[in-house]
């Protein structure tokens, strides 16, 4: 409440100002790799973000987000096909608008249910796309789609970092500065107290879906003008869901910052250990082993190495573990 | 004789402390009640004791053997056995399957069949249910089964978590009967219960917890006359205050 | 400058984004992945974006090999002759892990940090058709020794090259081969193939070649990948087709004729895409593999030589020298393609560390490709769909004989006849 | 007209009759409580009462509008409130996050003002900033009626909401809930605590194997027989 | 005769979804945890054939004993990790024991794509060659070896759990963890145990499959999804709702590749799964839903 809050929010505003500064100015300094590197490094925070809402915020583990990125993509690839050639900013909200849709199908009968249910209907549902993407004319196929192409590495970045930055935003406006975040959370931690609140918790954990499966739709739609090439495997590919449930455990799940800073680090160390490994498949041992030793040791994520945070009681409490038994079967 | 010594036990549930350097001791042959309002940490007590949760401080001997911090079915072998709030069935096994369990530590499969015959002897009614699911009993059957699922490893104290919770009076009366049966045998029983000017009768030793502490200990027939106590954490009202 | 540039921002984004944990751990791996300073070191630096890691692994380390077996070569010569001096090759390659995504960001690095003089591509399509714009963006030529997709030169890349015909034009030719060589001749066909895009490129030429043969196609279907095949080949029994084509990869061809034979069909001809030429499938197969055609754009024991390399056996033999493996047409296609950019730099008469316009006439240069090497001949066309493609190899039907692969058609390459009807395979 | 209305409310499990046909009602600013044995049937009533559970047949009557079958959530927005048995908190929360989710769907304006007036008047400055879940029992039942109290329902369930609590908390609590009614507020109790019951219950409704035995005062009911053994085990003889 | 063949081609191969199902049920109510390394315990059986068959000159399926033994093995070296994160107090304990499962599942795949690559592996044994022609109706020894195996492993695991006192105890576990423990259960063996018996079970029934399907390190998620699908299907903790959804899948799988395309078989199945969930939110035979 008083002195050392505020200046933990002193210093965070700061690390923002720093961060925003660093963004805003990288076209001019960064160089054109540099620059493609940053506008990865956007694009996994984004979608990390977007994943961190539905499972950090709502407790729902979603194993099929790669779709809504895929999907996000298609759109796009599709209306700007020759022949249909939208413009490519009108074809970013019609993604969204699928995605959402798609997101409802699959979250109105299942986030009644419990969490298992949710994880495998969403998956199959990723896989379900995929499937359809591979066999569906107007997508292409397994062999995918070519865009029309625009090699203007800046334009892209500036797309990336708007969409990127105005999830986050869009993200900490609703769940960490308005009412919608503490009925998420509320629903989340305990749904028969969250009704008894009138909260209308279906209502609530549909929302947070749809606007966690929005954001990647959008990010989506830009990485397909970027790449100027999508296929099945590249933008349907589950494995890349896997890459986001990473990213958000080893930055801190339910944290705002959480998937900042797991996607930035995670994207780069992975760049890394291309580097250092060269063509050697161990850095998915390595991936596969900080995951491990995370949430082993330092369940709530990176984040939780932060000044000001509880990081100290938690190594304290899994040092020490008081209940041998599971307690509340009920 | 046998002596189940606690001795300034502190524990609780994750961060959570509920138990304050609780004593007490219980002998065999006895009924020992456990009293207090709900949330003072009665429960707990009995978990702590049998290994269910683990102890933040103090110990808990049987005859001098330290059983402090063993786990469940080390405290078991050593012929205490907990039956658990609501009886603690398995609702989806048998019957048979909930007797076979509460003698899981009797490794030879006919010593623990000699052993349910015995206990079936003992409790009829079960006999003709032994195929059925435990979940699909009545109240008083499922307690029926706790009681004799704990009765199978022949243990030397007995406690029990609320034995009448949910059960018609009349049912109340016969488990507490049961009870009273229990310690004639030699058998300890250390038991909550909620009812008390019915446990009162069978008691031999009183104590209640408040707040997760002692607050009394004594003869039954001693804490009627502390009024307060009574009234204020028992809940037993002045006007009805006289048990003859 | 650039590496100075790049410590810079990884410096930088650790400490604003990622704390200062990581950042020394990335500033130290930062000076790893550079390479050699500055491009006037006097050597050709030649990038390549290839798939080493990821579900296209194998191919891509297949075609590594190819490239890195022409760079070998020529600097065991000297290195490339340009005006009298020679220029030895570097080779930078990129892993992008199979995928699209990753190798535009791969070609951005080899174009800006790297600054090679031009570009090799990748195994597979997606890839190559990924980097096409990137290489036209930075105006480096790039030359793809596999990528047979019919996309990927239909969007007209002007920077980019493919060594090997199209799958959709050799696949269709080889089932004319069979209904000319077949007696008596075949009247229907299956076409099937695995949904991922080569294969799906290959089961539709099948399909097209069997109709532009006359024949009639009974049965045309796409299955995913790693699909339980016995379904498939009970649909194919039913239809008893004179032809099963199919389109895929690997282990699959393997489990097909196994699939065939397990629901005891064996049609007159079975004919597979790319594989089979490979030793580990006549391993697999044992004596079921007899009879099983497949198509080849180049053997080892093709007619063809050049100055480079040779003949195409002794190609064949300096490539099993070294990896202990004979070269299939997609290392030797990778060789090839060293060869078509050493020519062109000769005939250029430029020097290392190529500007822009320098590589823009490099280009030109490349797209009037006339050549004939160990490979055969190479010339891209210039237009139309197969734009920048190589058409001028003629693909060869061969066949799985006695455990070897032997050239059956056509009738001036072949060196057995096909055998016809497949024996029994049950 | 009545606070709350229940007439012939119904429920099983399975074969189970839990609720035989209930049928009572509370009168605006009564406090009215619910006692019986252990699985009388008195948590079940609440859940239907609550729209946790739906009841078979019969039906409920909030301030005289019919909500039997509403969703929870319908039915907590007009203007019924609950602490649970087992407190059910939002326990990754902090405490004043607890107290402001109460309010989502009530009142937000001056919401952080209130949340720490409630903080001070039920003692919980010093665990404010703390996660629910790290709370001890008694504070943990406090935080419960403090979110009721965020909302300002008309009607307000307590579920053993003294159990555990320390007896200076206990006496603050009643001293909130006696305020609240004199503000306006009703109340339907179900307490263990026959201490508690007889001092704030103005009526008190016995309950027993899923039906009302008895209806009455705290006087009336202690000296009804049948409540003696259903509830204390005296047994009549 | 084409719908016969291809229920029972779809049967033969449903027989062995059941077997990894029901070993990754039993665990999933035991653990409280979502096992989703399932696929990769699949896979990886799947490679100690392949390793077997390139060092020893035996047929691979001769030793699913020794994958018994040594998946185990290594099961029960994980099964505490497992334990002890699902029952610290963290704040997700179910989400976070999920993420560690995760964690060994990308261990495994990036292990053996290191050791092995990409290219796919098929488990080669005697029975390849060999089918049987009964009545017209062509059965593949293979497949025919894979049912009987997955027969009787699901059957010796049936008799493991319904007449042992082991099982007995598992089965305790799994409706409640402190009421076994007051039993004198040591639930964190028994967790161990099951964990065990589970990831051998399901690595010897990937060596089967491997014999039957090409095996990539990358097919790991796919077995997860047809395990899970199995599973939430059945109804969480089902083992009769196990045996009949999992024949269901093979079935389902088999038909929709004959009369209509392969292509569209992982497509009819997600749908017929989205279906179930909202017809019969708790599964084809259940009572519980987990976190």
């Amino acid at each position: 409440m008083s002195a050392p809050i505020r200046r933990r929010k002193t210093s965070s505003l700061i690390v923002l100002g720093i961060v925003a500064l660093a963004l805003l100015t990288m076209p001019f300094w960064a160089g054109s790799y540099n620059l493609r590197l940053a506008t990865n490094v956007l694009l996994w925070v984004g979608l990390a973000l977007s994943w961190n809402v539905v499972c950090g915020y709502a407790g729902y583990i979603s194993f099929g987000h790669i779709a809504f990125f895929g999907i996000g993509a298609y759109v796009t690839a599709i209306l700007m096909q020759p022949g249909v050639g939208w413009n490519f900013f009108a074809t970013l909200p019609v993604g969204a608008v699928v995605a959402a849709v798609i997101a409802l199908a699959v979250g109105f009968p299942t986030l009644r249910l419990r969490g298992a249910y949710f994880a495998i209907a969403t998956w199959a549902m990723a896989e379900g796309v995929r499937e359809l993407a591979t066999v569906a004319s107007i997508t292409g196929g397994s062999g995918g789609l070519v865009l029309p192409v625009k090699s203007d590495d800046t334009f892209f970045y500036w797309c990336m970092l708007a969409a990127t930055a105005g999830a986050y935003l869009v993200c900490f406006l609703l769940l960490e500065r308005s009412r919608f975040g503490y009925k998420v959370k509320a629903v989340r931690d305990n749904e028969p107290a969250a009704r008894a609140q009138g909260i209308n918790a279906n209502l609530v954990k549909n929302q947070a879906f749809i606007l966690s499966a929005v954001i990647p739709a959008v990010l989506g739609g830009i990485n397909a003008y970027w790449i100027t090439f999508i296929n099945p495997d590249s933008s349907l590919n589950t494995i890349l869901t896997d890459q986001l449930v990473v990213m958000v455990l080893v930055g801190g799940l339910g944290h705002i910052w959480g998937p900042v800073i797991g996607g930035t680090v995670l994207y780069l160390a992975q760049q890394q250990f291309v580097v250092l490994f060269g063509d050697s498949t161990a850095y998915i041992v390595l991936v596969g082993a900080l995951v491990v030793l995370v949430v082993l040791f330092l369940p709530d994520g990176l984040v939780s190495l932060l000044p000001g945070s509880r990081r100290l009681n938690l190594i304290r409490r899994f040092i020490r573990p008081r209940a041998t038994t599971t307690t509340g079967s009920s | 004789m046998t002596v189940l010594e606690v001795r300034d036990v502190s524990g609780g549930y994750g961060a959570v402390q509920i138990l304050s350097d609780v004593s007490l001791s219980a002998a065999v042959g006895e009924v020992t009640c456990l009293f207090g309002p709900n949330g003072c940490g009665k429960s707990t007590l009995l978990k702590s004791i049998a290994g269910a949760l683990p102890l933040w401080g103090g110990t808990v001997t049987l005859d001098g053997t330290d059983l402090t911090g063993q786990p469940s079915h080390k405290v078991l072998s050593q012929g205490i056995a907990l039956m658990p709030q609501g009886g603690g069935v398995f609702p989806g096994l048998s019957v048979k399957e909930n007797l076979r369990m509460g003698g899981y530590t009797i490794k030879v499969r006919r010593e623990l069949d000699a052993r349910i015959e015995e206990v079936l002897d003992e409790f009829p009614r079960l006999r003709e249910r032994l195929s059925v699911a435990a979940g699909s009993l009545s109240g008083g059957e499922q307690m029926l089964v706790s009681i004799a699922r704990a009765l199978i490893l022949q243990p030397r104290f007995l406690l029990f978590d609320e034995p009448s919770a949910g059960l018609s009076p009349k049912l109340t009366t016969d488990v507490l009967a049961r009870t009273a049966a229990l310690a004639e045998r030699g058998i300890g029983v250390l038991m909550i219960e909620q009812n008390i000017k019915q446990a009162l009768r069978v008691a031999d030793k009183v104590y209640v917890l408040v707040g997760g502490r002692n607050r009394y200990e004594g003869r039954p027939g001693d804490i009627n006359s502390d009024k307060e106590l009574m009234h204020l954490y028992l809940g037993v009202h002045k006007d009805e205050g006289d048990p003859q | 400058m650039t590496e100075l540039n790049r410590r810079h921002f990884l410096t930088g984004a650790g400490l604003a984004l990622g704390g200062a944990v990581l950042a020394p751990s990335l500033a130290a791996c930062g000076g790893g992945g550079g390479g050699g300073g500055g491009s006037s070191s006097g050597k050709f630096k030649i990038g390549a974006v290839l798939e080493l890691s990821g579900a296209d692994a194998t191919g891509g380390q297949i075609a590594q090999r190819g490239y890195q077996f022409w760079v070998d070569t020529v600097n065991k010569a000297g290195g490339i002759a340009v005006g009298g001096k020679k220029y030895p090759v570097e080779l930078v390659v990129q892993d992008c892990q199979s995928q699209p995504g990753n190798a535009t960001t791969a070609v951005s690095k080899l174009a800006t940090q790297d600054k090679v003089d031009a570009m090799f591509g990748s195994y597979t399509s997606g890839v190559q058709i990924a980097m096409n714009p990137i290489c036209e963006k930075y105006q480096i030529p790039c030359l793809a020794g596999s990528a047979e997709s019919p996309k990927t030169w239909s969007t007209q890349p002007k920077y980019a090259y493919g060594i090997i015909p199209s799958v959709d034009t050799t696949a269709g030719k080889a089932i004319e081969l069979i209904k000319q060589l077949g007696s008596p001749a075949p009247g229907t066909i299956a076409a099937v193939g695995v949904n991922e895009p080569f294969s799906d490129a290959t089961q539709k030429g099948f399909e097209n070649g069997g109709t532009a043969a006359g024949l009639q196609v009974v049965y045309s279907t796409l299955f995913p990948a790693n699909a339980d095949l016995t379904p498939v080949a009970n649909a194919i029994k039913a239809k008893a087709p004179d032809i099963v084509a199919v389109g895929g990869h690997d282990v699959l061809l393997v489990d097909f004729v196994k699939a065939l034979q397990s629901v005891g069909f064996t049609p007159k001809a079975v004919i597979e895409h790319y594989g089979i030429t490979d030793a580990s499938f006549a391993k697999a197969l044992g004596a079921k593999a007899n009879g099983v055609l497949g198509i080849a754009v180049w053997l080892p024991d093709s007619p063809t030589q050049d100055d480079v390399f040779g003949k195409a056996s002794e190609y064949a033999s300096g490539f099993h020298a070294k990896y202990g493996s004979d070269p299939d047409y997609t290392a030797a296609g990778c060789s090839a393609a060293g060869v078509v950019l050493q020519k062109a730099l000769e005939k250029l008469g430029a020097a290392p560390g190529m500007d822009e316009a320098q590589r823009g006439k490099l280009n030109d240069t490349i797209a009037a490709t006339d050549i004939d090497c160990f490979y055969g001949k190479i010339k891209f066309e210039a237009s139309g769909d197969h734009f920048h493609d190589n058409t001028a190899l003629t693909p060869i039907l061969v066949q799985i004989q006695n455990g070897e692969v032997v050239a059956v058609g056509p009738q001036d390459k072949a060196k057995a006849k096909m055998i016809y009807p497949l024996p029994s395979l049950s | 007209m009545d606070a709350l209305a229940i007439e012939d409310v119904r429920k099983s499990f399975g074969g189970v009759q839990a609720l035989q046909g209930i049928t009572f009602s509370v009168a605006p600013q009564e406090i009215v409580g619910v006692i019986g044995p252990n699985g009388s049937g008195k948590s079940t009533l609440f859940n239907v009462l609550t729209g946790a559970l739906k009841p078979d047949s019969g039906r409920v009557l909030l301030n005289g509008k019919d909500i039997t079958r509403w969703p929870a959530y319908r039915i907590a927005r007009s203007g019924l409130g609950r602490t649970f048995q087992i407190p059910a908190l939002f326990e990754n929360m902090t405490v004043l996050e607890n107290l402001l989710t109460a309010s989502v769907e009530h009142n937000w304006d001056g919401v952080h003002e209130r949340a720490s007036a409630v903080i001070e008047l039920l003692e919980l400055q010093r665990v404010a900033a703390e996660p629910a879940r790290s709370l001890s029992g008694g504070q943990q039942r406090l935080l419960e009626l403090g979110r009721v109290l965020m909302r300002e329902p008309d009607l307000v369930l307590l579920d053993e909401v003294a159990a555990g609590v320390h007896p200076n908390l206990r006496k603050l609590m009643l001293d909130v809930i006696r305020a609240k009614r004199e503000a306006g507020t009703t109340f339907l109790v179900i307490e263990h605590d026959m201490e508690l019951t007889g001092e704030i219950c103005d009526r008190i409704i016995v309950m027993d194997a899923g039906e009302v035995v008895a209806k009455g005062t705290f006087e009336e009911i202690s000296s009804d027989a049948h409540v003696m053994e259903a509830y204390l085990g005296v047994s009549v003889e | 005769m084409e719908l016969f063949a291809s229920i029972v081609g779809g049967l033969l191969i449903g027989g062995l979804y059941v077997a990894i199902s029901l070993g990754f049920s039993v665990a999933f109510g035991v653990l409280d945890v979502v096992d989703l390394a399932v696929g990769m315990w699949v896979v990886m059986g799947a490679y100690a054939a392949v390793v077997v068959q390139d060092w020893l000159d035996v047929d691979p399926l001769l030793l699913l004993p020794l994958y018994f033994l040594f998946f185990a093995l290594v099961g029960a070296v994980l099964a505490p990790l497992i334990y002890r994160v699902r029952n610290n107090r963290y704040a997700m304990p179910a989400l976070m024991g999920l993420a560690l499962t995760f964690g060994f599942a990308t261990i495994f795949r990036g292990s053996l794509l290191t050791g092995f690559g990409y290219t796919p592996r098929t488990v080669r044994t005697g029975l390849a060659n060999t089918s049987w022609n009964i009545f017209g109706l062509v059965l593949p020894a293979e497949r025919v070896a894979g049912f009987l195996t997955a027969a009787v492993l699901t059957l010796a695991f049936a008799w493991f759990l319904y007449f042992t006192r082991s099982g007995l105890a598992v089965r305790a576990v799994a409706q409640s963890k402190e009421n076994a423990g007051l039993m004198g259960v040591d639930v964190k063996r028994t967790s161990t145990l099951i964990y065990a018996l589970y990831t051998g079970l399901t690595a010897m029934c990937g060596a089967v499959m491997g014999a039957i399907y090409a095996m990539t390190p990358e097919l790991g998620p796919r077995y997860t999804l047809f395990a899970f699908f199995v599973v939430v299907l059945a109804g969480l903790g089902s083992i009769w709702g196990v045996l009949v959804t999992g024949l269901l899948l093979g079935v389902l799988q088999s038909l929709v590749s004959t009369f209509w395309s392969a292509d569209y078989t992982l497509l009819v199945v997600f749908l017929s799964l989205f279906v179930v969930l909202l017809l019969l939110p708790n599964g084809i035979g259940n009572r519980r839903s987990v976190a």
